[in-house]
């Protein structure tokens, strides 16, 4: 569960997308990390390279590992960082 | 991750009185409601969550659901314990399908065992609610005339105007 | 009354939107929820007695039920009528076992198909409290020192000591 | 669902007893009818005769060819009276 991926940089995070963000942006993303490096911050630098992400932000949960965490969750390297559409399962 | 018989990917947890899978093999509800049947229990309340053709006057040919597989496996699981410290002694199944799935079919069933009534329907109810409200799964309906993630319209209250938006996706 | 293949008497009564049962033959869960699944059904809630072992401290063997046949499935019926009242459109399942039951069958399972689920909710729950009160089908419960009418203590609420009388059958 | 039963005399009504009070009574048994007989009357003249009717007839609902009905309700030779203690299915 730590998201580590043997294939990546350990000085990257792993971000995923899902249902439309996904498809439009990619479903897998690796990003470099540096020290201090935030999820509102990761967000923020995705979003300038990504104008979908920009649409998306203001309705996306965010996880860290498989967990809800809020945007000033720091990150380390090697973390699997996931944007969260507003979800419809059931 | 695992397989099933036929090859299809399965994510399951399962404990002495839980059993939480994603899968893309077709829900058996008779598997689910034994599980949950035991000699302390005395009421089951299942609810199923099927593929329904009409939305609001819009026929649905087919769905596909995707998921945050790892991270939904792991929400399931924290349903069923909340459920259990509500309702000591509850027994909890819930299975959610992934992949293409076509009218009628069952998209999510979940059980809930409790020596009485009350309890039973309540857990299943809250479960429910909760995977509608914040586990990571995610439902495109395809139509005669395109698809469309279903929350993709960027609010968090699907079909803000009263039914689904007009054009294929985006 | 008709006979299961087996032979056991059956007494059913089926309609283009409902179908009720009761059966000395076991109840198959699968049955009644595809029964009350069709294209414009988005929810099914399932609902089932189950025969407990406990209760309060003292161990059921097994149990006998009996039921005013005629009545009982005229009123079953009479149920799901009152559910279509409230929630036009669904489709409902009730079947009861008669006979002999060992801990763990299924004494009733009650299914309800609507397009959205607070309806499927509701309707499962309240032909479940109307069986209880006023359809004509009795319990005896036998246990290792006796058995035991439930509601034969001759008060409309079971058990008002809160717990089955100590003795056997008087 | 006339209650008639070919066995019978069409100047009788059947009575049906469930549960704890049919095991102590019987299950079925046939009552003379008489111009006039309601409901009541006939938990009057059952209560005469067998005890355990007196004992559960403050508990008992009662039906009429498979219907509910008040203890007013007068019957008809060949009726099939059913006295209904409480409940316990489900």
């Amino acid at each position: 569960m730590n998201g580590k991926n043997g294939g990546l940089d350990r000085s990257t995070v792993t971000v995923l997308l899902f249902a439309g963000l996904g498809e439009k942006v990619g479903r897998t993303l690796s990003w470099p990390w540096r020290e201090g490096l935030t999820v509102a911050e990761l967000l923020d630098e995705l979003a300038a390279r990504y104008p979908e992400v920009a649409v998306y932000r203001p309705t996306v949960m965010t996880a860290v590992n498989a967990a809800y965490r809020p945007v000033d969750h720091p990150l380390r390297p090697g973390d699997e960082v996931a944007l969260i559409p507003p979800v419809s399962g059931g | 991750m695992s397989r099933e018989a036929d090859g299809r990917p399965r994510w399951e947890a399962r404990t002495d009185w839980g059993w939480f899978a994603l899968t893309e093999a077709p829900i058996d509800v008779g598997t689910l409601s034994a599980f949950v049947t035991r000699p302390e229990v005395g009421a089951v309340n299942v609810f199923l969550g099927t593929v329904r053709e009409w939305t609001r006057g819009r026929r649905t040919l087919y769905l596909v659901y995707e998921a945050y597989e790892a991270m939904a496996l792991r929400l399931l699981q924290t349903l069923g314990e909340e459920v259990r410290r509500e309702h000591p002694g509850a027994r909890v199944a819930v299975h959610h399908r992934l992949g293409r799935l076509e009218i009628g079919e069952i998209a999510v069933a979940i059980a809930v065992g409790t020596p009485h009534r009350d309890a039973a329907y309540a857990g299943s109810r809250h479960i429910i609610e909760r995977i509608k409200e914040m586990v990571p799964i995610w439902k495109k309906e395809f139509w005669e005339d395109g698809s469309f993630w279903v929350g993709d319209q960027l609010e968090r209250i699907p079909y803000p105007d009263g039914r689904p938006p007009e054009g294929p996706e985006g």
